[in-house]
């Protein structure tokens, strides 16, 4: 059995497929706050999936695959960044805390009011957990 | 064990990649589970509950291709229509709460 | 395979049974949920297993040309899937509302259809039997 | 747009032509549509067709290389042992005004390296961006919004 | 009171018309004697239930026509009175119903040759003796006689009825005229038939041990004490005893528990009657010991024994029921029944203290009075019996001496002496129509005696031939010539006038006796009622225990059990080949699906739950894809993400996990154990099944079939619309059922829609976002049939759609976006269903058979053309089952306050 | 008639009936989908009627549906048995629904309790007349959900708590159902139950095929509430509306006991000692336990719910005796505690409503006040008490039989003293209920229904069962019959078999 053009462009695909989807649960797993953490998820998640789904287009070789491949590609990079956005935002207007390492936070004190059903929820996050100046200074 | 299907038209490199492939998905899976059961807030499971729908969506396509079968790639299609909507109706869920007075809980097992 | 989805399928059971025999109703629901999935696996397995081959006529042919999966247990898991899921829909429905009007998830909290004898006031002995 | 669908046309009749609607003959089909097109250019008077398909190449392949950056540099932050990051949260003001042109603006900011779009504010002027290496706010301000967003805005206005 | 709430008495005809009947039916019962007398039987037979070989067949025989004279003479006497004792009661036309009703089941008892018959009478004397003895239902002991007279005598009927179809099936038929003594008794179930028909008789007829009902039974209106009490009702049991002679009566099980039992119940009756100072409770205890000589006497196989019980049958009927309507009169008219408080009422009551003088002559046996030829005989037939015979005579004079007692308790104690004006103002006879049944029956005792030739040949010689299945030679004279019986007559005078005139020494050596034993019947039902009720109370607490965790887990406990027990006792473990061999996917989506099932087991966090029920879906769902299942997968993949969504947005108002402890480590074990067996029970039978060779030829014709026949690619989708289309069709029923149900249980009147995400950057991406699945699910719609899709898997992206609009955009934005109540949707996609369903039935075919048209294509190139069908339509009513069903339910949980 | 109208039409009618009570109640206002119910049912009652007659002529008649061929496609099938069931759930399904026009608030019928109320009889039609298992599912699932609805809809708290316990525990046992169909399917390759009957005479592995017959057991135990499987009926059966408690109490758990004598006549007849023993023990000690249950009740309702149970196990003891006889007095007893059943909880509610209460400590003086009601309650509580001549002495008196026919001394000793516990829990209720004055004074007893329409509605269904109770117990030799022949197609299956299956097997 002979190895073709595209074998080769096949099992590249799907190492480096794979191996972002890798990247991406190890972020999920290892990276210090929820917000970085959907950095990796959104990212090399939707690259892993992308680069899978493309290793697909070219092992099958197919109008009909590849339109299947192209709109499941554009549906993840479409949808991906707002369920991050969605789940950031929730993340931040919940009060997760941000990593201690974490630089600067101008968005604190900025917030816009929470709706009608949110302004009754219960407490309010009760701390902030970096100091005030919210301005943009960096600090070291 | 085998390591691929019995059925698989696919050639010996393709296979090994598709072998390790497998492999990796796989441990992300279960890594990924870790996350969902560690937490601790409730948006880090949502993170990696759209990560599993994600890392799902990967392995059909995985699974087409060793079965050469196009036909699964319709299921990849609807996990990937659908999955964004569980997303974000968790995420909400993630950050509504009850209104103070009808109910005095609030999920508590999770750290904000 | 099969045998691993025996296997599958019984811990599956065992979880639901054990989620199902827990106080709080949320997990009741969790366990419903589990054992619709085994019930679905012990019927694809019982109807035996093929790799891959789905059941589709290829264009051009009048039958498959090669040995596909069996499609009747996938139909009938199809109509189980959908009935479980109608049937979750409403347990989770009654439990949200039991929750909302007995003020408890806790199964050991529930006291208004089986009252515990010493718990009702008017329990007491007719006539009758004296 | 609609010199685009004549163009997705045209394949077709290409695979017609053929007899052979495999991806690779209807790929060439477009390609040699686009081609057609661009040589009856003056028939269609002033459109932006054929520089917005080089325009939205363009954005593709920056953007899937920034995808591709983003992801190692995730990456190697997750398999090494310390977290070199310095995160944070900054506020970029927004030129993009339709809802449009703001979905596409921090979809594609939030898909680029070390950057993640996690709100617009009410009054549509600042998008909240988390990013993974801040070393000055105003630089990654000014990145932002000279790469993605003039980008997008090129494309879609 | 109840008076004035019904202010209209009883006419006076009313007594007089509810007699006429009875007095016409034993006139016409008199007529027959002649007949019977000469040895003829009349029958008369209507099939009832020829299944089961019940006939409604009566037969009038000597036997037969004694006791329908009773039942009806003796009935006319008591209506008549009944209708003056009763006028001023309210509800005096439910009491002459029951005692008509109680009257036709008599006569239907006493004359049905039918087994089953004979006990469908048996039963409605017990259950209108219920309702009469309860007539007086507002007094707690009323009732609670009530009851007990039906427990006693319905729980002996019971025990009959067993009796009865044993005899039938041994005799082989269950007509009692045909039934061969010789065969049942050479049964070997001969002894248990006598047994069980014994204990009926003994209920009814109140034999130790179960006599103790009859004297509470007294609670009823006197008239009912004297008709069915003493006259008719229990002596049912011994016309049974009777009946059944025949073939029972050479077996020593029945000679001899009839023989104890009788004398017992004779001795008892007698003493308890003594120590009784309400003449209705005496009167009773005497009925007591009557019913005790007659069975003692039915014991007997002598003809003398049976004719001795035939005529004193007749004797007692006629005193007793006098003496109860005379008791009656006394409680009515002088306002008491206590013997110590009635003295002195001849001079007021005159023809009432003649009727009570005359029965009581006859109850003490003096002649001339037909209760003197009973006794003598009595006597007779007691030295004639088969077992014990002169203990047994011994016992009737003891019994008889404390009749004399008694006699002269009822008819002298309240007349002679010092009248008492303390009880009654104005005592005075009753008017006519109570007078004249009590009169005419204690006068017939008189006229029998001096005349028994009366009644001898016409009535008692048929009825002791019935009994005896023979010819008997029956004679009744006063004079018999000095014999045993005479002497033991004579003893029993001297005795019963000695325990009268020492009466009160008498009583009180009774109650001493009766002091000391140790518990009575009475108190023996008493507290087996109360045992039934505390093993009732006892039963309940451990098994409805109101503890659904506890149901559970029994429930699937014992069927875990039942189950691996069959299969581990009858060998049924199997290991399988293993088929197909495991690949590393497969291998991976198992550990997956497992590591999620432990998550959600074991997680505090809903929402990990949540996540770990996503990903074992997730998991499964592969599982089926790498199998070949892509629609199952794909619905999978689509139910799996609605629960997720369902559960969050329900899980808002939920209350956490952490909030209950962790079971305790017993309950832990047990639960684990019962888990543990309930999946060992799973897959140990689905190993075994997979052990065995499998049959595809169903799936072999749906892949035949599916393009040629039926016009689709998609197998699965095929049966699902066309094959099983019925399926289909439940289904969408349940789903749509779900969303009625779901929109119930949530529906508000306050409705608070739950806030939307409030994104800018959700909601203009969901304007595309929806559109596109909206396509998709029509795409997925349209092509099912041929390749993966149809109805629900298109159902579930659009619902997916809305319910996406439903969150970014909120409720009321996706209302109008479906544009209609998403349950009319569903509902009207039932309706599509049905009708594309129904279709074929009314063009002529069969129910979900598919009417196909074809557009285009070219037949002889093999191309069908595009179909068009109502397969098609079908689908459409799934889809929009489905779409409106879900939508329903999000709506409400987004709704509900 | 065509086979295939007068098999469908009954599961058709009261679906077509439950869509028209929903648009109807959405255009004319709540009450107007009440008569929507009434026609449904009437029509069923009507179809069901023509069914029997059809099936008495001809003998059982099948349908393929969509017109494939038993065993490819779902065989409906009606033989004596699915068609006298079908004419019983048509004949209380419009007797309930008579009622529930009084007896339904609006508040309910808003919220849809008519068409939920036309799906369970459609649902419990489907059951009886389907020839496959797993189409037998699907409508056990029909009628559960829309059991489910119908008991908590518009429930106060102890609606739903009851509803709770009643949920739980039958989704259990309706994933058991279609896991053992499953695993069936798994061993045979076929869901027709005719074909069943076929290919298990093939099967060799006979320790299995018992296994699975008892996990039929375990799922249609649960549905029948046998013991000890029977502790979701009396958790739930006292808390809905009386119309929903009476349809429960007559249909659902003789679903489950039609399913048992389904299965266990034409399907698992390998080892009948094994499971057919096992079914007797399960009935003597179901009878015994249900009764005593009911003697520690002081609610109607709660007595009546445990009758139900302890009546099931009679109907089990002639399935599990398995002889002509006995299924005749099995099927008898089916049809008979269908009707006495239901008229037993229609007249607790109108008892309820004169008096304030179903607990009998609190009630009282109905006997005085409304003896037309004591006469209507008097004939079923005495039929179910097995009092003759009343359609519940012939079943009795069959069971018996055929129990001592077979020398089973100790099921027949327990079938009487069971029968004489029923006579002393029915007394209690008329002791309590009717004759004992009414705590409050008797003029605490008081109108029935606000109008009219409403009492003469409340009243004529039971007149109505209360009449066929005593006909059948009159004249009761056509029912015999019926019952007969019931049992004769179910012990010699093959004419069934025959029917569906086309030429000979
Ligand atoms: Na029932
Ligand atoms: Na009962």
């Amino acid at each position: 059995m002979s190895i073709t053009l595209s074998d080769v462009v096949v099992a590249f695909l799907l190492l480096s497929g794979g191996f972002f989807s890798l990247v991406a649960a190890l972020g999920v797993v290892r990276l210090p706050d929820v917000f970085i953490r959907m950095h990796a998820s959104t990212k090399a998640g939707t690259l892993g999936g992308g680069l899978i789904m493309a290793a697909v287009a070219v092992e099958l070789w197919d109008a009909g695959v590849t339109a299947r491949v192209i709109a499941i590609i554009a549906f993840l990079l479409l949808t991906a960044p707002i369920a991050a956005h969605i789940i950031g935002r929730a993340a931040y207007r919940i009060g997760v805390p941000l990593w201690e390492a974490s630089v600067v936070d101008e968005w604190r004190g900025r917030e816009d009011p929470a709706p009608p059903e949110e302004l009754d929820t219960g407490p309010q996050r009760p701390t902030q957990p970096l100091p005030p100046p919210a301005s943009g200074s960096v600090q070291g | 064990m085998m390591i691929l299907p019995s059925v698989a038209e696919i050639g010996p490199l393709v296979a090994f990649a598709a072998i390790l492939c497998a492999l990796m998905l796989g441990a992300a899976m279960l890594l990924t589970l870790w996350r969902i059961a560690r937490g601790p807030s409730l948006p880090d499971r949502v993170v990696g509950l759209d990560l599993v729908a994600l890392l799902a969506v990967s392995v059909i396509g995985l699974l087409a291709l060793v079965h050469h079968e196009a036909a699964f790639l319709d299921a990849a299609l609807a996990l990937a229509l659908v999955a964004f909507l569980s997303t974000i109706a968790l995420a909400r869920y993630a950050v509504q709460r009850p209104r103070s007075g009808s109910r005095p809980e609030r999920p508590e097992e999770e750290q904000p | 395979m099969d045998v691993l989805l025996a296997l599958l399928a019984g811990l599956l059971t065992a979880a639901a049974v054990w989620l199902l025999l827990d106080r709080s109703l949320v997990r009741v629901l969790f366990g419903l949920a589990l054992l619709g999935n085994a019930a679905n696996l012990v019927i694809f397995s019982a109807g035996r297993l093929t790799a891959g081959a789905p059941p589709i006529v290829p264009v051009g042919a009048e039958a498959p040309l090669e040995t596909v999966a069996n499609a009747l247990p996938q139909a009938l898991i199809l109509t189980a899937i959908v009935i479980s899921f109608g049937l979750f829909a409403f347990a989770l429905a009654l439990v949200h509302r039991a929750h909302k009007d007995l003020g408890t998830a806790d199964i050991d909290a529930l006291h208004d259809a089986e009252p515990s004898p010493h718990a009702d006031p008017h329990h007491s002995t007719p006539e009758t039997g004296r | 747009m609609i010199l685009f669908m004549l163009n997705l046309c045209l394949a077709v009749g290409w695979g017609f032509l053929w007899s052979d609607f495999s991806l690779s003959n209807l790929l060439a089909g477009f390609g040699a549509g686009y081609l057609a097109l661009l040589a009856s250019r003056p028939l269609y008077g002033h459109s932006r067709y054929f520089g917005t398909v080089w325009r939205a190449l363009a954005l593709a392949v920056y953007f899937l290389w920034d995808l591709l950056r983003s992801s190692i540099k995730v990456a190697w932050d997750v398999v090494t042992r310390r977290h070199l990051s310095r995160p944070g949260i900054v506020g970029v003001p927004l030129d993009a005004r339709t809802d449009g042109e703001i979905l596409l603006t921090a979809n594609l900011i939030s898909l680029t390296p070390g950057t993640l779009s996690l709100d617009v504010s009410g009054d549509r002027k600042t998008l909240w961006v988390h990013a993974m290496f801040i070393d000055d706010p105003d630089t990654l301000r000014r990145d932002l919004k000279n790469g993605m967003e003039r980008r997008v805005l090129e494309v879609l206005r | 009171m109840a008076a004035a709430a019904h202010p209209s008495k009883a006419p006076p005809w009313f007594g007089p018309a509810f007699a006429l009947p009875p007095a016409i039916a034993a006139l016409l019962f008199a007529l027959l004697l002649p007949t019977v007398s000469g040895g003829t039987a009349h029958e008369w037979t209507l099939a009832w239930a020829p299944e089961l070989g019940v006939e409604l067949a009566f037969r009038v025989d000597g036997l037969s026509l004694l006791f329908a004279l009773l039942v009806t003479g003796i009935g006319a006497a008591t209506m008549l009175y009944a209708g003056v004792y009763m006028k001023e009661h309210p509800r005096i036309g439910r009491f002459f119903l029951y005692l008509t009703l109680f009257m036709i089941s008599m006569l239907g008892l006493v004359l049905a040759d039918d087994a089953i018959a004979l006990f469908v009478f048996w039963e409605l004397t017990t259950i209108t003796s219920f309702l009469l003895i309860g007539f007086t239902h507002d007094d707690p002991t009323s009732r609670r006689n009530a009851l007990q007279a039906l427990l006693v005598t319905g729980g002996g009927g019971l025990v009959l009825l067993a009796g009865l179809l044993l005899l039938g099936m041994e005799a082989g038929t269950l007509r009692l005229s045909q039934m061969d003594g010789a065969a049942v008794q050479a049964s070997a179930l001969g002894t248990a038939m006598a047994v069980l028909v014994i204990i009926g008789c003994f209920t009814k007829s109140a034999q130790f041990p179960f006599h103790f009902w009859l004297p509470n039974a007294m609670s009823a209106p006197t008239p009912v004490s004297a008709y069915l009490h003493s006259a008719t009702m229990v002596k049912a049991g011994v016309y049974l005893m009777a009946r059944f002679a025949p073939v029972f009566g050479d077996m020593a099980v029945w000679v001899w528990s009839l023989t104890v039992a009788g004398a017992l119940t004779a001795v008892i009756g007698a003493l308890w009657a003594l120590r009784q100072t309400d003449l209705k409770q005496m009167l009773a205890w005497t009925t007591v010991m009557a019913l005790g000589t007659l069975t003692l006497l039915l014991a007997g196989s002598e003809s003398v024994s049976i004719a001795a019980a035939m005529t004193f049958l007749v004797v007692h009927a006629l005193y007793k029921a006098t003496l109860f309507l005379v008791v009656g009169i006394l409680d009515h008219d002088a306002g008491t029944r206590d013997r110590r408080q009635l003295s002195g009422l001849l001079k007021a009551m005159p023809l009432t203290a003649a009727a009570a003088m005359l029965a009581a002559g006859s109850m003490a046996g003096f002649p001339p009075f037909l209760g003197f030829i009973g006794k003598e005989l009595t006597y007779e037939g007691a030295l004639a019996l088969t077992a014990l015979p002169w203990l047994s005579a011994v016992g009737l004079v003891l019994a008889s001496a404390c009749m004399v007692a008694v006699a002269g308790m009822i008819a002298l104690g309240p007349f002679l002496g010092r009248e008492r004006r303390s009880v009654a103002e104005h005592p005075h006879d009753p008017p006519f129509g109570m007078l004249i049944g009590p009169i005419l029956l204690a006068a017939m005792g008189l006229a029998f005696g001096l005349a028994p030739a009366l009644i001898s040949g016409s009535i008692v010689q048929p009825a002791v031939v019935a009994v005896m299945g023979g010819p008997a030679e029956v004679k009744l004279v006063l004079w018999h010539g000095v014999n045993v019986p005479l002497m033991l007559g004579l003893l029993t005078f001297a005795i019963g006038i000695g325990l009268y005139v020492f009466r009160h020494r008498a009583i009180a050596a009774v109650d001493a006796v009766v002091t000391r034993l140790p518990t009575t019947g009475d108190a023996v039902y008493d507290r087996s009622l109360t045992g039934l009720k505390w093993l009732a109370a006892a039963q309940t607490a451990v098994l409805q225990c109101g503890r659904p965790r506890v149901y559970l887990a029994a429930t699937v406990a014992v069927v875990a059990v039942a189950v691996l027990a069959t299969l581990v006792v009858g060998g049924g473990l199997r290991w399988p080949a293993g088929n197909p061999t495991p690949d590393l996917l497969g291998v991976a989506a198992v550990v997956v699906a497992a590591a999620g099932t432990v998550l959600v087991v074991l997680t505090p966090s809903r929402l990990a739950a949540i996540g770990g029920l996503g990903m074992v879906g997730t998991a499964i769902a592969v599982l089926f894809l790498m199998h070949g299942a892509v629609d199952v997968a794909t619905t999978q993949f689509l139910v799996e993400t609605l629960v997720v969504v369902l559960l969050a947005v329900a899980m808002l108002r939920l209350p956490p996990l952490t909030r209950l402890p962790p079971r305790p480590r017993g309950t832990a074990v047990r639960d684990g154990l019962i888990a543990g067996a309930a999946g060992l029970m799973v897959t140990c039978v689905l190993l075994a099944v997979l052990a065995e060779p499998f049959d595809r030829r169903v799936t072999d014709f749906f892949e035949a079939a599916s393009w040629p026949e039926a016009y689709g690619r998609n197998i699965v989708n095929v049966i699902l619309v066309d094959f099983r289309a019925l399926d289909t069709f439940g289904e969408i029923a349940v789903v749509a059922v779900a969303g009625l149900g779901a929109y119930a249980l949530l529906r508000n009147d306050r409705v608070v829609p739950k806030a939307p995400a409030d994104s800018l950057i959700l909601r203009t991406a969901l304007r595309g976002l929806a559109a596109l699945l909206l396509v998709f699910a029509l795409f997925m719609l349209l092509r099912g049939h041929n390749e993966p899709g149809g109805g629900f898997i298109a159902g579930l992206i659009a619902a997916t759609a809305f319910a996406l609009v439903t969150l970014g955009h909120g409720v009321d934005k996706a209302r109008r976006a479906v544009g209609a109540t998403p349950r009319a949707v569903a509902l009207g996609g039932l309706a599509l269903a049905l009708a594309a369903g129904l279709a074929g039935l009314f063009s002529g075919g069969a129910p979900f058979e598919g009417l196909w048209m074809f557009l285009g294509g070219d037949p002889a190139a093999g191309d069908k053309g595009t179909p068009l069908s109502t397969v098609l339509l079908f689908d459409i009513g799934v889809f929009l089952v489905v779409v409106g069903s879900v939508l329903a339910i999000v709506f409400a949980l987004e709704e509900e306050a | 008639m065509s086979p295939a109208m007068l098999l469908t039409l009954p599961i058709a009618v009261p679906l077509a009936a439950a869509i028209a009570a929903f648009f109807v109640g959405r255009a004319g206002g709540p009450q107007a989908a009440r008569w929507v119910s009434v026609a449904g049912s009437a029509a069923l009652l009507v179809v069901s009627l023509a069914l029997m007659a059809e099936v008495w002529a001809v003998g059982p008649i099948a349908a393929q549906m969509g017109g494939w061929a038993a065993p490819f496609g779902i065989t409906l099938v009606a033989d004596v048995l699915g068609a006298v069931m079908v004419v019983i759930t048509g004949l209380s399904g419009l007797a309930v629904a008579l009622y529930a026009v009084a007896d339904i608030d609006p508040a309910r019928s808003r919220l849809g309790w008519h068409p939920l109320y036309m799906v369970l009889l459609a649902g419990v039609s489907g059951a009886f007349l389907t020839g496959d298992l797993f189409n037998l599912y699907v409508w056990f699932e029909v009628m559960l959900i829309a059991s489910f609805c119908l008991l908590v809809l518009g429930g106060d708290r102890e609606q739903l708590d009851g509803g709770l316990r009643y949920v739980f525990l039958n989704l259990v046992a309706t994933v058991m159902f279609l896991s053992a169909v499953g695993l069936l399917y798994g061993l045979t390759g076929t869901l027709n139950m005719a074909d069943l009957h076929v290919a298990l005479k093939q099967v060799d592995s006979p320790a299995l095929v018992t296994t699975i017959a008892i996990l039929f057991v375990g799922a249609f135990g649960i549905k029948s509430a046998v013991f000890p499987l029977f502790f979701w009926l009396p958790a739930s059966y006292h808390t809905p509306p009386v119309a929903v408690s009476a349809i429960f109490a007559a249909l659902l758990t003789k679903v489950g006991v039609y399913a048992l004598i389904r299965m266990f006549t034409l399907v698992f007849t390998q080892d009948v000692d094994y499971t057919h023993g096992l079914l007797l023990v399960i009935a003597g000690l179901t009878m015994v336990t249900g009764v005593l249950g009911a003697a520690a009740q002081t609610q109607m309702r709660k007595i009546l719910s445990f009758h139900i149970i302890s009546q099931i196990g009679y109907m089990v003891m002639g399935l599990a005796l398995y002889t002509p006889l006995a299924l005749l007095g099995a099927v008898f007893y089916l049809v008979h505690h269908i009707i006495v059943k239901a008229n037993l909880f229609l007249v607790s509610g109108v008892a309820k409503r004169m008096t304030g209460s179903f607990e009998l400590e609190r009630i009282g003086g109905l006997y005085r006040a409304k003896p037309w009601l004591a006469v209507l309650f008097l004939i079923p509580a005495l039929s179910l008490a097995g009092i003759p001549p009343l359609s519940g002495f012939w079943a009795k008196l069959v069971l018996v039989r055929a129990s001592l026919e077979v020398e089973s001394w100790l099921i027949a000793a327990t079938a009487l003293v069971v029968g004489l516990l029923t006579v002393f829990s029915m007394s209690k209720i008329w002791v309590e209920a009717f004759w004992k004055p009414h705590p409050d004074g008797d003029a605490a007893v008081t109108v029935t229904a606000p109008t009219r329409l409403e009492t003469v509605m409340l009243v004529t269904p039971i007149v109505l069962l209360a009449a066929v109770t005593v006909i059948i117990g009159v004249v009761p030799q056509p029912f015999l019959d019926l019952a007969a022949r019931s049992a004769a197609e179910l012990m010699a299956p093959e004419a069934y078999v025959r029917t569906v299956l086309g030429a000979a097997p």
